[in-house]
Parts: structure tokens; C-alpha cells; sequence
């Protein structure tokens, strides 16, 4: 049996900053996807949007231990991913406005942020497309033999995919230096996974293709940023890929139009009480005052909100843009 | 007989109007049941039909077309949900390679009624990849038929005959005109595919649009009448078969044609009509026929680049009036 | 661990008919695909043609378990599994000739083979797109509570495409009565399996999708009845599926223009003194003359010469046969 | 600068040099290293580049192109390989939604400098699921390049124009050509994707094919000949981007279009040519566009059918006749 969970690292053996730094970029994350639920209700958003409340220990965690030459592919539930991985809020919410100062000029939208200077390669909206297309970033690494390493975030749900199945087994079969990360929020849109999928545990699926598989708590960054850096190091080594399953559960609706009855009674009180940002503050209560932590909020908050100005100032795409980037 | 409803909630009526009349059909797709789907357009049916018939399915769609062709060949009238068209590209195969081509490569032993249903097109900020008008792919592939309905009673009928066609047939649901109001066509006589409707009659030009283009037509002709230009608007309904005899027929009166679609000018249905019509019918042309598309890119997510790069009103009424001046 | 190999049994149990039937089976096989390569030199075969020598035992060893009832998908390489099923030796012929007399009326060719009236519905030339169809073909039998069983025959390297994975993941969480074959002939065109598949026993994938996986001898047919028994018992219980991994050897190429120069020195002569009609002839000699089992050869032989003689009068399908079947 | 060679044999020749020319490009697919390739096209890369540079896959083409695609993002210039074209269909969503959208969704950010070599086409017996010109499923999706080579000399130039190229390039290799026979065009400058190749000129018929059914083009004019028809033949090379600009040249000529492919009517890139060609240029036909297609069924595999089903020289030759008597 190749999973295991692994033990919550605790951050007091880090240096002091880096909780403070995870800290601050899941305050930031969660700000920012609170704010895209107030810009829903003023209509400003269009689509849909997927929202990734209470799983930010997640890619906090994962992306704290990338640079930003190590690339990183997720979902259309990507906003946490890409501003985790260091893409600026203020390109961000302009992409959700569909503004010219997007990450994407507002061509992509809610969808599809990137932003390549930080290493986020692109969410993608199509249920486990990116994780081919992450095997090639890890096939890219291996051939020019520098040591970057490639990491995609996916749901449970897309575990059933045909493109997981394709995409673990070349990685495998090319020992190639990626991390297959699944953000398992217990559901496929209004799906509970029990439902779709004959096994409990998803990191067991590892052992079909011949790679390690992990379970971690995925509301623990701590735990998260553990196996997170195993897996780059086991990477970054020639050792191949790992597949980690990250529980965590997702707070908020599958998308805009979603009120999650189907949820059982008690489910979604039971998650709060682990929520990651929660955890992390109680955690860190040893060694910084409320107040400390009280300053750290604020001051995401106050880069939440200046951001969204920003992009709220931003102008519309002008017409000409639409033809552009169809060709180099 | 005219009880109002919209065409988003019309669907599950047709489904469960054709699961009652038939025990073989069944419908399967991800979140068709127990949610009542993602765009709530099988509501209800799980609850009338409980889980034997109405299958909530891994994110799996080969296996979704898959499933729906094994039972089809098993005595099954599935009904697969593909949540958007465009999600037909994960399940290309099973449709075009296995689906369309089963009944032939075993020189009809298989038998393939299968009915797919898609959330279509364009207009509401899904940006390229949630936003195409995947009709446009089928088209080259034999075998398949497609039905593209554009209102309410379009709806109710196309999809009602589409599970009664004991071939396969790809119902596209265009998830711009959800909100689209309309009448049960109960008590009608069922629909065939292959027939036009004739939604407007005029001599001076022919217009041919489906689903929301359809509409755009409609406003555009209606506005062309303070012009002094009176327009035919035809909406196929299905891609394949075609209706040509409809559109023959019309530009016999007006000698003009203009097909208005949400895709691009390459190998999209209106070109293909186009090219059919001048090479049967050249003497009936006054003038060059007129095909409005969209700019060659994906679709853009912000919306001031959707909206331009969907064919508007206004583009319909100037390229009439340029076409009827010509 | 659900892998385990099944112990051989002995066909001394059963009733006597029971192995000259296997053998007498597998014989026409042999000597219909050897008969295949002599109309190929004839140049009386068009396209590809892919043969099963060496791999008699797990069609005929599944088939011998099933009704005509029960369904059976299978690929390119399906012209043994589609005889075993009962198909005519002359219309398998005549469909491999082109002729208005073949299965599927000179329409589907080689790749193609299909008779419905036996439950042989469709023999695919896209690797693992059979699969989910299978999934669907047990879907009606449970729809319908019938208790007919779906069969679907595939390769090693069939094992590495996503069909594969969402049909196996669908049939166990919907709990159908289907049973997946590998025919592990150890390689997938030119590709050994260790080149493409970061895994040695194929079985094991089955721990994935929560279903039983067993590897067999497939060379020995008692042994693939055996678990094939099991498995149909399993799925006609409402139990669920399962994964056979059955080992064996494709003797010839991959196709009609393969060599097959890329085999280890030796490997070929290995395998071929694990023939699987020498098995079974071997086996059976101590209830059986040599006589017998020459007269069951002799009248294998004598039908599959007569079948290729009736298919070789059928005449071409005539130019109206193009129209139709495109629609009901 | 004339050393003759197959259609076949030329790929790896093109390969070859396109590699030795950049180490970024490495070629991906399945059996296209130690095997030299299913068809042999790629005979002799994995002794000369390695296994480094040329790369065995497992049976999973969705690995395959995103593995192309996520290599390109990352500053390579990657050659997948899916064996038959018909197999795109397993890919679909990994070529359509993924590989031709990535650069516009990202606004420019994205690099794709992939080129996918697929075999296409009938002829030679492999029936419905590996038969198909699967070029027609491509048209439209914008953001691919299309290449259809005919001839040896072009297929070397695409393939090298294709692997340079900056975008995503589809290049079909027909597979009932492989053992014509050409010259290698080396020393010769890059050809500029989107150019046509006027392959015989003449005043009375404007013809239009590419692949196959150029050659068969070819044949039927030079028979057309005696009948006193002069033919002009016109190779676009690429469908996308399209030389439009060569037919209506020759239209200026000829008065007469006519188009011959290996596919149905419907959703073809000849059909898309024929409607761009009567929308833009009217006034330049003197006669009815004609489209030779095969007939609206999947390709069958008995020898007698398939013949019947493929456009043929004699098709090609009546068509013309009739078009010219118009
Ligand atoms: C191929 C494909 N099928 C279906 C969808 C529709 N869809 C979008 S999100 C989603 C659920 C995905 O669940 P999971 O992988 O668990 O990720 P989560 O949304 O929970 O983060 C589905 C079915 C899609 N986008 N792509
Ligand atoms: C989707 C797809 N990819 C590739 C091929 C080409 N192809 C035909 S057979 C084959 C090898 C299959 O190997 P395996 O599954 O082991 O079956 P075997 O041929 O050994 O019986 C390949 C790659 C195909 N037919 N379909
Ligand atoms: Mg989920
Ligand atoms: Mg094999």
C-alpha cells in the first residue's frame, strides 16, 4: 500500500515568517473569492464562476513550496491556484471583470486565469484537460534537464476522467517531474463522491499506475506543504511523479447558481469548525499575539480591496482585441 | 394545449412525456438526477422515474455515450446528457467513430436509438471553451442526425421525435434562449425531422438561422419592413437532414439568401447550404448569397468582445439591405 | 490484494465433449487465422488484418461460458473471439473477402466482424472505445433484469487509454454484470508492455475502480474457463464486475506488415512450447487417443477449408448495398 | 537537389532535417521510435536523435497531444504523431478545445509551436474507422493551421514549414499516396503556409482537390484534353489558411469552379470554398459551382464499394464535361 497520511508537520519549526506568509496568502485567497460572491450579486461577473472557499490550505500549501519557474495548471475553480502561485489581484479581478487589464485582457475570464511570469500555465475548463498537457510541462523539464517541476490541481470528480488515466501513466511510465495534486472537496458539482466513484480513498489510485500515492489533511497547510515538498524534492530527483489527494471540502456552492441543498444537515458546520484558516491561526496563536494576526488580515484585506479598485478602474478590451492572439 | 412555459423547463416535460410513454427510455448524463441537472432542464424526472431511469454518471462522457450506445444496441432508447456541447471533444470518438458508423460497419444488425442531448452556444460570458456551437463538428461524420431546435414547441417536438428516431440524433439546447417563453405543443401531430419552419414570409430576400440566430433574424426582418424589405425567415430546426426544398422554394420568390450562424465561415452549416443551393439551384440567384458568421476566433469572454463577435441584429439588417440592393 | 492467479484446473472434471469442444474450437480458429495469412500473400485481404494465433485459449476459454445471449465486444484482433462467440466460419470468411455473403455483408472488413444473432456485437478498431459500449450492453441487462452478461476482449495496451479507466470505473460503481478480458499478449503493436506501462501485472488496475482482479494463464483454457466462470457467475449475481488479466502470446506480428524482428531471441520459442493447443492436446491425452484428437483436427480443418470455399463463391456486394445502413 | 524518394520515405527525410536543424524538436507518438513508425515514416530518427528526441508512447493520444502541447508551453517545438487521423477523434477535446484555444484564452501569453502528423484517407481497405479525411473536422475551430500535402516535394516543405511555424499545425499525410513517387526540394526556400500550388493550367474549368484526389484532378484533365477542355488545377496545400486568392485568379480565367474531395458534402472545406468563392466573387461565374463529394455514408470496405465511394477520374471527367457545357 503506497498511502499514507502524513503526519501534520507543525510550522513551529519553520522560521516565524513563513506562517505568517501562508497566512497571509489565504487570507488573501479567501478575500478575494469573497469578493467575487458580492461581484456575482451585482451581476459584474459573467459565465459562471467556481469558487474555492475553505480549500486555500490546499494551494497555499503546494505552491509554497514552488518557485516561480516551476509551472502549475488548474481548474476553472483555479483563482486560489494561480493567486497562490503569486498572480497579481488586481490582473486578477480584471479578468473576472473581463477588463483590458486582465491576466488574459479579459479574454479568458473566470475560467481561464494565467498569468506565465508566475508559472501559472492555465485553468482550464475542461474536467481533467490540463493534466496531459501537465505531463508535457514535467516532458519539457526532463528533456532540456533542468529541474523545474510541474504540478496540476484537480478535483475528485476528475479522477474519473479518461485524461487522469492517460496522463498519470505517461508520467509514470517517463518517470517525469510532476505532482498530480487532487483537491478532493467530497464533491463532483452536486455529486458526493460516493456516487460516482467505487473507491473511498483516490490516492490508492496511484498504485495503478506505479507511483507513490498520499493522503493528506488538506485544511492543514502545515501537512499540505509536507507532502507537497517531498513530492518537487522525489521530483526534481528523477524519481517521478507522486500523486497526492489533498481532503478538504469546499464551502461554498459547485458555481453562482448553486445553493448546495444537497448537502446533509451538520456537514458543512462540521467542516467549518476545521476550516484551514482557522486552524492555521489557533496553530500559530503559540507563537504570535492576536493582534499580530489581527494586522496580517487587515493588511489582505486592504490589498483585496485596493485591488478590486484597481480593476474596477480598469477599461474594457477595445474592440481590436478580439482578432488578436488567435495566431502568433 | 397552450400552457406557457419557458425552454429551459420544457425539456424535462418532453423527456418525461417520452419516459412515460416508453419504459425503454432512460437518461443518463452527470447531475441529471438527484440536482436535477446543471442547468436544471431534467428537474423533476428523478423524482417522477427514481434511479433505474434517470442515472447520475461519473465526469466519464466516453462512457456516458459509451453506456448510452451498448444499451441502445441491447434494446435500450437511451438519452445521454452532455452537459455542454463542447464537452463533445472529451467523447469525440464515441460519437462520430462509434455512434454514427455502428449501424453501417455492421450493415444494420446494430441498432442505435440514441438520442444526446447538449447545452449549445454563445451570448453569455462562458467564454471559449463552454461557448461553441459544436453542431458544426457533426456535420462531416454520416450517420448522425441533428437537430438544433431554436423556441418552445421546437423544443417539445424535436426532442420528442429525436427519442422516438430509432437513429442517432444530437439535440442541441442553446443555453442562451433558456429563458425563452413558449407553449407545450401537446396533442400535435409529431414532428418529422428534416422539415423547416417557415417562420416569416417576404419576397425580397431569404434569411436561414437557427436557435438564437433565429431570433436575431426575426427581429432584423421586422425592422427591415420600415425599409421597405419584406424577408423570409427559415429555421431548418435540423442540420442533418436538411430541409433544401424549403429554402429552394423561397428563393424562387426571392432570388436572395442569407444564412446568419454563431460559428465561423469554415466548414459550418451555412456554407454547406450555400454551396449546395448555387450548385442545384445557380438559376434562382440574383445575387451572391450572403453567409454572416463569426470573426475567425474563439469566442472571448469579456462582453463587449462577445457581443461583437456574435452576429448582431444590426449586422443582419445591413447585410439584407446590402443584399437586396445588390 | 485482489490479484491471484487462479490455480489450473483440470478439465478431468467436466464432461468429456467439454475439452474436445475447447480444443475443437480453438482448432478452427488456428486454422482460420493461418488460412487469413494465406488469402493475405493472395493479396485477397485489404487494409490491415490482425491475427490471434497463440491466443486461442482466452477467447474460446471466456466463450465457452457464455450464451449466445450474453453479449461479447472485442477489437481489430477479433476474428478468434467473434468465432469462439459462433459465429459461421464462412460468413467470417466472406466478411474478411468483402463479399455480400460476409457478417456484416463485405461492409465492415477485417476489423469489423460482427454477428448479433450469436452476441457478437462489434469488434472495434479504435483501441479500448469498445469498452464503454460494453459498460452500456450490461446496463440493459441490469435496466432490464435480464441475466445476461457483457464480455468485452481487449489488449495490454489498451489498458493505457482513458476509455479503459471510465468504463471499468463506471461499470463497478453501477455495480453491472460486465466482465473486462486483457489478452496480455505482451505487446501493444511493436511495444513491449514494460515500455508503456509503469506496472507488470495489468490485474492489479482493478484495485482502482473497487472490482476483483485476476490474472490467469491464458494459454491454458481450462484455467481461463475457470475464472471466467467465476466472473459470470459474479456478474449474473448482481455482484459487479471484474477484471481478468489473462497472460499469453501473439505468435505472429501485429499486423499483416509486421516481422515482429523487435522479439528477444528465444522469446517466440518459448512461448510456442506453451502453445495453447499443445497444452490442451497434451492435457487431454489420458482420456483421448491420438486418433481422437486427430479426427477433431481433421474436421476442424475440413470446415474451415469448406468455409473458405463458400466464401470465396459469395459474390461481391452489389453497388446498391453502398446506400444503405447508413439509417434505419 | 533531385533525389527521388516516396511520399512515405520523405517524412522522416523532413523530420530528420527539421531536427538536426533545432534541438527543440522532438517527435512523440505511438511506435514512432524503435519501430521507425506503423507506416515506416519515421524510419531511422530514434538510431540517429534517440530516445531522447523520439519518443515511444503508450496508447493514449489525449497523453499524447496535451504532452505536445504542455512541452510547447515550455520552449518546445514538439512533432506528435497520431498514427491514423481517425484517431484525432480520441484527442478531439486535447486538439480543439485545448491546443487552438490556448493562445487566445491566455491573451498571447501561451507558445504553441506544435505540429501533429496524422494519416489520412480511403482507398486501400481500411474502412469506416480508419478512413476518414479527417481534415473536415478542423475547419472550425479557429486557432489550427491545416496542411493536406499531395506531393513529395510539398509534403517535405510542409512539414518543415509546419514544425518552424509558430502555431499549431495539422498535417495529414495521405495514406494511399505513400508510395508516390518525388524529389526531395532541398535548397529550396521555406514555403509560406497558405500558398496554392497551380498544378496545370487552362482557360475552360477551374478544379480545386487536394491529396488524392489532386492526382486523380490531374489525370482527368489531361484526358479532358482531347475532349478539347483545358483544365486549370489548383492545390491549396493548406485549408487553413486558405489561398482564396489563386481560385478567384483562375475563376478570372475560367468562369467555372469545381471542387473535388474525399468527403461528404456537408461541413467540408470545399463546400466552405465554393460559398466563400460565390459570396465574394459573384459576378466571376458563368456557371454553377460543382462539388464532387463521395455519398453521404461512412467508407465502406469491400473493394467494389469503396471504389464507387471515392470520387473518380471518371467522375472528375463527366463532372467537368457537364460544368464546361453549362
Ligand atoms: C469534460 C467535462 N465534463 C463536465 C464538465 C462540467 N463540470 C464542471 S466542474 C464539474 C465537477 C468537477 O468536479 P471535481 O473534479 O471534483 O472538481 P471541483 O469542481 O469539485 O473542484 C463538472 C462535471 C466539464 N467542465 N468538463
Ligand atoms: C485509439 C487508437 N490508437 C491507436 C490505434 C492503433 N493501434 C491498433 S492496434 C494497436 C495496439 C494495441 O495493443 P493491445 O491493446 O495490446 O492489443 P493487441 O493488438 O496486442 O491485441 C494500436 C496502437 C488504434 N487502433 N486506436
Ligand atoms: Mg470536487
Ligand atoms: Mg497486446
Amino acid at each position: 500500500m503506497t498511502i499514507g497520511v502524513e503526519a501534520s508537520a507543525s510550522l513551529d519549526q519553520g522560521p516565524p515568517d513563513d506562517a505568517a506568509a501562508l497566512l497571509a496568502m489565504m487570507l488573501r485567497i479567501r478575500m478575494f473569492e469573497d469578493k467575487v460572491m458580492d461581484l456575482f450579486s451585482q451581476n459584474l461577473v459573467r459565465g459562471s464562476t467556481h469558487l474555492c472557499q475553505g480549500q486555500e490550505a490546499v494551494t497555499v500549501g503546494v505552491c509554497s513550496v514552488l518557485r516561480h519557474v516551476d509551472t502549475m495548471t488548474c481548474t476553472y475553480r483555479g483563482h486560489g491556484a494561480v493567486i497562490a502561485k503569486g498572480a497579481p489581484l488586481a490582473a486578477c479581478f480584471g479578468e473576472l471583470l473581463g477588463r483590458a487589464g486582465g491576466l488574459c485582457r479579459g479574454k479568458g475570464g473566470s475560467m481561464h486565469f494565467a498569468d506565465f511570469s508566475v508559472g501559472a500555465i492555465g485553468s482550464n475548463a475542461i474536467v481533467g484537460a490540463h493534466l496531459p498537457i501537465t505531463v508535457g510541462a514535467a516532458l519539457a523539464s526532463s528533456y532540456l534537464g533542468d529541474d523545474r517541476v510541474a504540478v496540476s490541481f484537480f478535483g475528485d470528480g476528475a479522477t474519473n476522467i479518461g485524461a487522469f488515466h492517460e496522463a498519470l501513466n505517461l508520467a509514470s511510465v517517463w518517470k517525469l517531474p510532476a505532482v498530480f495534486v487532487i483537491e478532493n472537496n467530497q464533491y463532483g458539482e452536486y455529486s458526493p463522491l460516493r456516487s460516482t466513484t467505487p473507491i473511498d480513498r483516490l490516492a490508492r489510485r496511484a498504485d495503478a499506475y506505479g507511483m507513490p500515492g498520499v493522503l493528506v489533511d488538506g485544511n492543514d497547510v502545515a501537512a499540505v506543504r509536507s507532502v507537497a515538498r517531498s513530492a518537487v524534492e522525489r521530483a526534481r530527483a528523477g524519481q517521478g511523479p507522486t500523486l497526492i489527494e489533498a481532503d478538504t471540502y469546499r464551502q461554498v456552492g459547485h458555481s453562482r447558481s448553486d445553493p448546495a441543498t444537497y448537502r446533509p444537515a451538520g456537514e458543512l458546520d462540521r467542516w467549518l469548525e476545521r476550516d484551514p484558516i482557522l486552524l492555521l491561526e489557533r496553530s500559530m496563536l503559540t507563537r504570535w499575539s492576536t493582534e499580530e494576526l489581527d494586522t496580517i488580515r487587515q493588511t489582505a484585506q486592504r490589498d483585496v480591496d485596493s485591488a478590486l479598485e484597481m480593476a474596477l478602474a480598469m477599461p474594457e478590451p477595445t474592440l481590436d482585441e478580439m482578432a488578436k492572439d488567435v495566431w502568433a | 394545449m397552450s400552457e406557457e412555459i419557458n425552454y429551459r423547463k420544457v425539456i424535462a416535460v418532453a423527456l418525461a412525456d417520452a419516459m412515460r410513454e416508453d419504459d425503454s427510455v432512460l437518461l443518463l448524463g452527470e447531475d441529471v438526477g438527484a440536482a436535477g441537472g446543471a442547468f436544471k432542464t431534467t428537474a423533476g424526472l428523478f423524482e417522477e422515474f427514481g434511479p433505474r431511469r434517470v442515472r447520475d454518471t461519473p465526469i466519464s462522457e466516453q462512457a456516458i455515450v459509451g453506456a448510452a450506445i451498448g444499451s441502445a444496441l441491447c434494446g435500450l432508447r437511451p438519452v445521454a446528457e452532455i452537459m455542454f456541447a463542447d464537452f463533445a471533444g472529451v467523447c469525440f470518438d464515441q460519437i462520430a467513430n462509434q455512434l454514427a458508423k455502428y449501424r453501417y460497419m455492421t450493415a444494420g444488425q446494430a441498432q442505435l436509438p440514441v438520442t444526446i442531448r447538449m447545452a449549445n452556444g454563445a451570448g453569455a460570458g462562458f467564454a471559449a471553451q463552454h461557448s461553441q456551437a459544436a453542431e458544426n463538428w457533426f456535420l462531416s461524420i454520416p450517420g448522425l442526425k441533428i437537430a438544433v431546435p431554436a423556441t418552445v414547441p421546437d423544443l417539445y417536438l424535436l426532442l420528442r421525435a429525436a427519442i422516438r428516431d430509432d437513429d442517432p440524433v444530437l439535440v442541441f439546447e442553446h443555453k442562451n434562449l433558456f429563458a425563452l417563453k413558449g407553449s407545450i405543443p401537446r396533442g400535435v401531430a409529431p414532428l418529422r425531422l428534416g422539415v423547416a419552419d417557415i417562420v416569416r414570409q417576404g419576397n425580397d430576400v431569404t434569411m436561414v438561422a437557427t436557435q438564437q440566430m433565429r431570433h436575431r433574424a426575426v427581429e432584423a426582418a421586422d425592422l427591415l419592413v420600415q425599409e421597405g424589405i419584406e424577408a423570409t425567415v427559415i429555421d431548418p430546426r435540423t442540420l442533418i437532414p436538411f430541409d433544401d426544398e424549403a429554402v429552394r422554394a423561397s428563393l424562387e420568390q426571392t432570388a436572395r439568401l442569407m444564412v446568419v450562424q454563431e460559428t465561423v465561415q469554415a466548414g459550418s452549416w451555412g456554407a454547406s447550404l450555400i454551396a449546395r443551393m448555387v450548385q442545384d439551384h445557380f438559376e434562382l440567384f440574383d445575387a451572391p448569397p450572403t453567409l454572416l458568421s463569426t470573426p475567425n476566433t474563439p469566442a472571448p469572454y469579456a462582453a463587449a468582445l462577445e457581443r461583437e463577435w456574435l452576429p448582431s441584429v444590426e449586422d443582419i439588417r445591413i447585410g439584407a439591405r446590402e443584399l437586396v440592393k445588390w
